[in-house]
C-alpha cells in the first residue's frame, strides 16, 4: 500500500520528468507528436483542476449560509450571481456574442464583469499615490536612489514631463534599457537557476511537498 | 439606443461607484459589489471551461473523430477529484505527479535556453567595437544600448546583483563594496518599476473615469450623476447610523 | 546510433579546431572583374546532405565561394526528385539570391556542428517554401550561378532528407543541465555531511524586533503566506519562517493571526504552528483557530485582511510568499495602522511596493535563504549552496567571455568563438 | 504637533481626492501634448510595416478586463495597422476572462475596416492549458483550436490556407498582462518555432521585459498606455490612449509634487529634531 501511495507517484514524476526534459533535444517528429498529445492532455486536465478550486469556494460559502454566519447575506449574493452567470452562459452557448450581436452572457460580461474587475484594479491608482507620498522619503542613500529613479521614470513616461524637462525622456529610456535591464537580467538568471534546481529535485523525488503535506 | 445598453450603463456605473466607495471606507455597498464580482467571474470561468474543455476538447474529438486516447487525460483529471473522498484521496497524487513531472521536465531545458544561455549571450559582448574607417573604438553613446559604455555598465550591474544574492559567502571586504553596488542597482530598478507602475495604475483609473464620463450622457439618462448622488447619500446615511463606521464582520 | 553521433561530433570538433587555428583568412581572395567573363564557371565542390539535427523534410547544400561572388551575380538552387537528372534545364529553381549571401559563417551553427568552413556557401531547403521535401525520398540537387544571360550549372548531387534523433546544436544546453544538476546533488550531499556556512540575513533580526514590540504594545501579530499553494517554493519558505515567528510569539505570549487563501496551506501551517508552540514549551497557549481560511479570491481576501488590520490593529504585519496586485492594498492599509511591516517575496513585479512601504523586505532569493537558514535542512541549504556555485560559474563565464570577445575584436581572430559558442543559445 | 508633522500624517483620503481630480479634469478638458516615439514601439510598427500583403499576423490578446484600459487601445491600433496592411490576422487569447473582450475588439475593428471573418481574419477564442496551448499550436494549429470562436471548424478556413502550425506565422504579437503572456510566447513559441515576436504589456510588466528586448528575444515592446499612445500616433489614428495621456501627465506631476513635498516636510522635521537634540545636549 505504501508503495502504491508513495513510490508510484514519485516514479511517475521521475519518468515523465526525464522523458519531457529529453524531448527538447530530440527533433524527430515522433517526439514532437508526443509533446503535442501530452500538452493537449494538460489542457484537459487543467479543466479538471478548476473543478477543485470552484468546489472549495462553493463549500466555504455554503457553510457560511447554512450557519447563518455574520455577513452570510453577501455569500448569498455570491452564490446567486455565480449560478445566474452559469445559467445565462449555458443558455447563450458560452458565447458573449454570436455574429456580432451581444448575448445575455455578453451583457453580464460587458456591464458587470468588465467594470467590476477594472475598478478593483483602478483603486490601486489611489493607493500607489498615497504610498508614494508616505514612503518616498530620502531616509538613506538607497531610499534616495530609488526615489530619484522613480521620479525620473515618472517624468520621462508622460508628454508633460518630457515637455518640462526634455532630457527626462532619454534618461528614463536609459534607466529602463540599461540599468533596469541589467538588474532584471541578474534576477532572471538567479531565479532560473532556482527553477532548474527545483525541477531537478522534484524529478528525483527530493522535493515532494507538491504531493500535499508530508504525512499519510 | 437599445434598452439593454441603457440598463447596462446604469449597472456598470453603479458597480463602479460602489467599488470606488471603498476609498472612503469599507462599507456594505463595496461588499455587495465585491461578492457580485467574485460570483460573476467564477461563473464566467466555469461556463468558458465547460464550453472549451468538455465540449470542444473532449466531447467533440471523441464523438466526432473517435480520438479515444483523450480518455487518458479525462481519467487523470478524474483522479484529481478523488481529493474529496478521504479514503481514495491518495489517488489524486498520481494526477499531481504527472502534471508536476511534465511541468518540471519541460521547464529545465527551456529555462536554460531562454533565461540563462540567451541572457549570458547578450551580456558577453566585446568592450571595443570595430568601426569601419576608424578602427577600434570605445563608444560612449549612452542612448545606444549596445555601446561599449553601456556594455560595461550592464556587466557591472549583472555581476554585482548576482553577487548580492550569494548566500554562502560573507559580504565583507571587497565583497561588501560589490554587494552595496548591487543594492544600488536593485534600488534603481525598483524605482524605475515603481514609476512605470504608477503609469499602469493611473491608466486603469483613466479607463474607468472615461467610462463614467461617457455615462453622464443624456442618451443613457445620466446614470453617472444620479448614481454618484445616491452612493454619497447612502454612505452619509450609513455613517450616521453607525458612528463608529466599522461594521462588525468576523474573519 | 549514439556512438556514431559521438564520433561524428568529435571529428567535427577536431576539424573545427583545425580550421580555427588556420585563422579563417581564406575568404580574402582576389576579386576578378566579373564583367569581362563570357561564361560563368559552375559553382565548385557542391555537396548536399540531410540537414543535421532537425525533424526531417530538409536538405542543406554547401559549395565553395567563387571569384564572381558579388551582389550582381545570383545563385540558384535547383531540385528534382530521383537519382538521375535527364535534363539540367528542367530542374526546378527552388531558391535564388545574390551571390554574396548565404555563407556558413552567417548560419547559426556552433563550431561543433558546422558542416564546412565559414567562407563556404550554404543553403538550407525546407518543406513548404518552394516545394515539398519528403523524408526518405532521394533528391537531386545542384547550384547554378547566374549573371545576366550566363548560367553555370554544377553537376547535381544526391541527398535524402530524414528526421534525426538528436539535436547536436543544443548539446551545450544538455551539458549545462547535467553539470548544474550534478552541482546541486553534490552540494546537497555535502550539506548532509557537514555544516555549510550561510550568511546571516539581516531581515531575520527585524523579525525578532517586531515581535518584541508587539508584545510591549500587547497587540497581535499578522502573518500572511502569500497567494500560491504549497507547491510553490515561496509558500514553503513562508511556512518555514512562520515556524520561527510562531516560536517567538509563543515565548512572548503574543497573539498570532494567520489568514489563509489555500486550505491545504492552512492545514500545513496549523501543524507548523502547533509544533512551534510545543518547542517553545507553551503548548497550552496554542490556538487551533489562529490559522484560518478566508477565501481563495484575490480581492475578497484582500478586503477581508484589510478589515482585520483596521479592526485588530496588529503591531506587526508579515507578508511572506508570492503576491500580486493586492500587495500594495495590503501594505498601504497596514502602514496606515502604524504597524511594523516585514515582507519577503520572490514576486519581482511587487518588490518595488514592498521595498517602499515595508520596514524591511527580504528580496527575491533572500526569502529562500532565510528559510534555509532557519530550517537548516540539508536539502534546502545544499540547494542554496548549489545555486551559489552556479552563479559563481556564470559570473566567471561573463568575465572570461567579455575578455575573450574583446580580444577577438582587437586581434581580429576567431578562436575566442570556440569558448563563446559554448554559451550561446543555438537551435 | 508641528505643521510638517501634521502634513506628513495627512489623511490619505485627501491624496485620493487630489489624484481623482487630476485625472478627471484633463479628461474633461484635454490639452493634447505631443507624444515622442520610442524605439521599442517603433520596433513593432516597423516590422508590421515591412511585412508584405497576405503575411500571417498572429495577435494573442493575453489579458483580462482588469488591464483593459492599457491593452485594449494597443490591440485596436495593432489590428487597424494589420488590416490596413492587408495581413491575414489570426487572433486568440490565453486568458479565459479576456475572451469576450478580445472578440469584441476584433469584430469591431474588422467591421470598421471592412474585413470578413474567415476570409481576412479569424478569432480562435480561448483554449485552456496556458503555455501548453502554445506548444500545441506549434505542432498543429487545428489540434489546439479545432473550431474558431463562432464554432466554425478551423480546417478549410480561407484565411488559414497554407498554415499548419506556428512555423507558418510571419509575425506574432502577444499583448500580455501577466502569465501566460509575452514570456510564455517566447519560451514555448518563438524559441522553437522561429517566428518573429513582438510584445505589448501593461506598465507593471514592462520593466521586467527589457532584458528580453535587449537580447532580441522580442523585437519590440509596447509598454502600457504610453506605448499605446505612441502606436496611435504612428498609425495616425487618435484613440483612447492619446486622450488619456494628458490625464496621465497630470497625475504623474501631482505625484511628483507630492513626493517633493513629503521630502521637504521630512527634512524640515529632521532638522528640527537635530536642533532639539543639540539644545538638549
Amino acid at each position: 500500500m505504501i508503495f502504491l501511495r508513495r513510490q508510484v507517484p514519485l516514479l511517475i514524476t521521475l519518468i515523465t520528468g526525464l522523458v519531457f526534459a529529453a524531448q527538447y533535444y530530440v527533433p524527430h517528429p515522433a517526439s514532437e507528436q508526443m509533446l503535442t498529445s501530452v500538452t493537449k492532455w494538460l489542457q484537459i486536465i487543467g479543466g479538471f483542476a478548476l473543478v477543485l478550486g470552484v468546489s472549495s469556494l462553493f463549500h466555504v460559502h455554503a457553510m457560511k449560509i447554512r450557519r447563518k454566519e455574520a455577513g452570510w447575506g453577501y455569500s448569498f449574493v455570491l452564490y446567486v450571481s455565480m449560478l445566474g452567470t452559469i445559467a445565462v452562459g449555458l443558455w447563450s452557448n458560452g458565447k458573449e456574442a454570436i455574429d456580432g450581436t451581444m448575448t445575455a452572457f455578453g451583457w453580464i460580461y460587458n456591464f458587470m464583469m468588465v467594470p467590476l474587475q477594472g475598478t478593483m484594479f483602478a483603486i490601486l491608482a489611489f493607493f500607489i499615490a498615497s504610498a508614494a507620498y508616505r514612503s518616498f522619503r530620502a531616509r538613506s542613500r538607497e531610499a534616495a536612489v530609488l526615489l530619484i529613479a522613480a521620479v525620473i521614470v515618472m517624468m520621462g513616461r508622460v508628454p508633460l514631463g518630457e515637455y518640462l524637462i526634455p532630457l527626462s525622456g532619454d534618461l528614463s529610456q536609459w534607466i529602463l534599457n540599461v540599468l533596469n535591464a541589467s538588474v532584471r537580467r541578474a534576477i532572471l538568471i538567479g531565479v532560473s537557476l532556482g527553477t532548474v534546481a527545483l525541477s531537478i529535485k522534484i524529478i528525483f523525488g527530493m522535493e515532494r511537498s507538491y504531493l500535499g503535506g508530508g504525512k499519510e | 439606443m437599445p434598452v439593454e445598453t441603457i440598463i447596462g450603463a446604469w449597472v456598470a456605473t453603479g458597480l463602479t461607484l460602489f467599488i470606488f466607495s471603498f476609498l472612503y471606507k469599507d462599507n456594505p455597498l463595496f461588499k455587495l459589489a465585491e461578492n457580485l464580482y467574485v460570483g460573476v467571474s467564477v461563473g464566467y470561468t466555469i461556463v468558458k471551461t465547460y464550453d472549451t474543455v468538455i465540449v470542444h476538447l473532449i466531447w467533440k474529438p471523441i464523438v466526432e473523430n473517435g480520438e479515444w486516447a483523450l480518455l487518458i487525460p479525462v481519467a487523470i483529471g478524474t483522479l484529481m477529484l478523488t481529493r474529496y473522498v478521504p479514503k481514495a484521496a491518495w489517488l489524486s497524487r498520481y494526477a499531481f505527479a504527472f502534471i508536476v513531472g511534465v511541468g518540471s521536465g519541460l521547464a529545465i531545458p527551456r529555462v536554460i535556453s531562454s533565461y540563462i544561455l540567451k541572457q549570458i549571450e547578450d551580456t558577453v559582448r566585446p568592450l571595443m567595437v570595430m568601426v569601419p574607417g576608424e578602427g577600434l573604438t570605445f563608444t560612449m553613446n549612452l542612448l545606444n544600448p549596445a555601446s561599449s559604455l553601456n556594455t560595461i555598465i550592464i556587466l557591472i550591474g549583472v555581476s554585482s546583483v548576482l553577487f548580492y544574492f550569494f548566500f554562502s559567502v560573507e559580504h565583507t571586504g571587497p565583497g561588501k563594496a560589490v554587494a552595496r553596488t548591487g543594492i544600488l542597482f536593485l534600488m534603481i530598478a525598483f524605482g524605475a518599476a515603481f514609476g512605470y507602475t504608477v503609469m499602469a495604475r493611473m491608466s486603469l483609473l483613466i479607463g474607468r473615469l472615461t467610462d463614467l464620463i461617457e455615462f453622464t450622457d443624456p442618451s443613457y439618462g445620466r446614470p453617472s450623476l444620479w448614481l454618484l448622488g445616491l452612493t454619497i447619500l447612502t454612505l452619509v446615511v450609513m455613517g450616521r447610523r453607525r458612528p463608529q463606521g466599522e461594521p462588525p464582520e468576523p474573519h | 546510433m549514439k556512438a556514431q553521433g559521438l564520433r561524428q561530433y568529435i571529428t567535427r570538433a577536431v576539424l573545427a579546431l583545425a580550421i580555427v587555428m588556420l585563422g579563417w583568412h581564406g575568404s580574402a581572395q582576389a576579386q576578378t572583374d566579373v564583367q569581362t567573363k563570357k561564361t560563368l564557371s559552375p559553382p565548385q565542390d557542391v555537396r548536399a546532405f540531410d540537414t543535421p539535427s532537425d525533424g526531417g523534410s530538409s536538405l542543406t547544400v554547401i559549395w565553395s565561394p567563387a571569384p564572381y561572388d558579388s551582389a550582381a551575380t545570383r545563385y540558384q538552387i535547383l531540385l528534382s526528385e530521383g537519382t538521375t537528372v535527364p535534363d539540367l534545364a528542367a530542374m526546378k529553381v527552388v531558391a535564388e539570391f545574390p551571390a554574396n549571401q548565404h555563407y556558413v559563417r552567417e548560419s547559426k551553427w556552433p563550431w561543433w556542428t558546422r558542416p564546412a568552413t565559414g567562407e563556404q556557401h550554404q543553403y538550407t531547403l525546407r518543406n513548404g517554401k518552394g516545394g515539398e521535401l519528403k523524408d526518405g525520398t532521394v533528391y537531386s540537387i545542384t547550384v547554378a550561378a547566374v549573371l545576366n544571360d550566363d548560367r553555370g550549372i554544377a553537376t547535381p548531387v544526391q541527398a535524402t532528407p530524414q528526421p534525426n534523433w538528436m539535436n547536436w546544436n543544443q548539446v551545450n544546453n544538455l551539458l549545462l543541465a547535467l553539470l548544474f544538476g550534478g552541482i546541486v546533488f553534490y552540494s546537497i550531499s555535502t550539506a548532509r555531511k557537514r555544516e555549510i556556512f550561510l550568511r546571516r540575513i539581516p531581515g531575520l533580526d527585524a523579525v525578532d524586533e517586531a515581535i518584541g514590540r508587539a508584545t510591549e504594545l500587547g497587540k497581535p501579530i499578522l502573518y500572511l503566506t502569500g497567494a500560491h499553494d504549497m507547491s510553490d517554493p515561496s509558500t514553503i519558505a513562508a511556512a518555514v519562517i512562520l515556524g520561527r515567528v510562531a516560536k517567538r510569539t509563543a515565548a512572548y505570549e503574543t497573539d498570532l493571526l494567520v489568514p489563509h487563501r489555500d486550505p491545504i496551506t492552512m492545514a500545513v501551517c496549523q501543524e507548523i504552528t502547533k509544533q512551534a508552540y510545543l518547542e517553545a514549551g507553551k503548548p497550552d497557549l496554542y490556538k487551533e483557530d489562529s490559522n484560518f481560511f478566508i477565501t481563495s479570491d484575490q480581492f475578497s481576501y484582500t478586503a477581508a485582511v484589510d478589515g482585520i488590520m483596521l479592526r485588530k490593529k496588529p503591531a506587526a504585519n508579515f507578508f511572506m510568499g508570492a503576491y500580486f496586485a493586492e500587495a500594495l492594498l495590503l501594505t498601504e492599509t497596514g502602514a496606515s495602522t502604524g504597524a511594523i511591516q516585514i515582507a519577503g517575496t520572490d514576486s519581482d513585479h511587487q518588490l518595488p511596493f514592498f521595498v517602499t512601504t515595508c520596514d524591511y523586505t527580504l528580496i527575491g532569493e533572500e526569502l529562500y535563504a532565510a528559510s534555509a537558514y532557519l530550517s537548516r535542512e540539508p536539502v534546502q541549504v545544499g540547494t542554496l549552496r548549489g545555486q551559489d556555485i552556479g552563479k559563481a560559474l556564470i559570473l566567471g563565464i561573463l568575465g572570461v567571455g567579455t575578455i575573450l570577445a574583446t580580444l577577438g575584436v582587437m586581434l581580429d581572430v576567431q578562436w575566442p568563438q570556440l569558448f563563446l559558442d559554448v554559451f550561446k543559445d543555438v537551435k | 504637533m508641528s505643521f510638517a508633522e501634521r502634513m506628513l500624517k495627512i489623511d490619505r483620503r485627501i491624496i485620493f481626492l487630489v489624484i481623482g481630480l487630476c485625472t478627471l479634469f484633463p479628461l474633461l478638458y484635454p490639452v493634447g501634448l505631443p507624444i515622442k516615439i520610442s524605439p521599442e514601439v517603433r520596433g513593432v510598427y516597423d516590422y508590421i510595416e515591412s511585412l508584405p500583403e497576405g503575411s500571417v499576423f498572429l495577435l494573442s490578446l493575453d489579458f483580462d478586463p482588469a488591464s483593459k484600459p492599457e491593452l485594449y487601445p494597443q490591440s485596436i491600433s495593432l489590428l487597424r495597422h494589420a488590416f490596413r496592411k492587408n495581413l491575414r490576422v489570426i487572433a486568440m487569447t490565453l486568458w479565459v476572462s479576456g475572451t469576450g473582450m478580445a472578440d469584441q475588439v476584433i469584430t469591431q475593428v474588422a467591421r470598421e475596416m471592412g474585413k470578413e471573418s474567415g476570409k481576412d481574419y479569424v478569432f480562435l477564442g480561448w483554449s485552456p492549458g496556458g503555455s501548453a496551448v502554445i506548444i500545441n499550436m506549434g505542432q498543429d494549429l487545428y489540434g489546439a483550436f479545432p473550431a474558431d470562436y463562432n464554432g466554425k471548424p478551423t480546417k478549410g478556413l480561407p484565411v488559414l490556407q497554407g498554415i499548419t502550425n506556428l512555423r507558418d506565422v510571419n509575425y506574432a504579437v502577444s499583448l500580455g498582462a501577466g502569465n501566460p503572456g509575452v514570456e510564455a510566447w517566447y519560451v514555448f513559441g518563438k524559441d522553437k518555432y522561429k517566428f518573429e515576436l513582438g510584445g505589448g504589456c501593461t506598465g507593471v510588466m514592462a520593466p521586467g521585459l527589457y532584458p528580453l528586448l535587449r537580447s532580441g528575444q522580442i523585437n519590440g515592446l509596447i509598454g502600457g498606455l504610453r506605448g499605446a499612445a505612441e502606436y496611435e500616433t504612428l498609425i495616425g489614428q487618435k484613440g483612447r490612449a492619446i486622450a488619456g495621456m494628458d490625464a496621465q501627465s497630470a497625475t504623474h506631476l501631482a505625484i511628483i509634487v507630492l513626493v517633493i513635498m513629503c521630502n521637504l516636510f521630512y527634512f524640515s522635521l529632521r532638522k528640527q529634531a537635530k536642533q532639539q537634540g543639540h539644545s538638549g545636549a
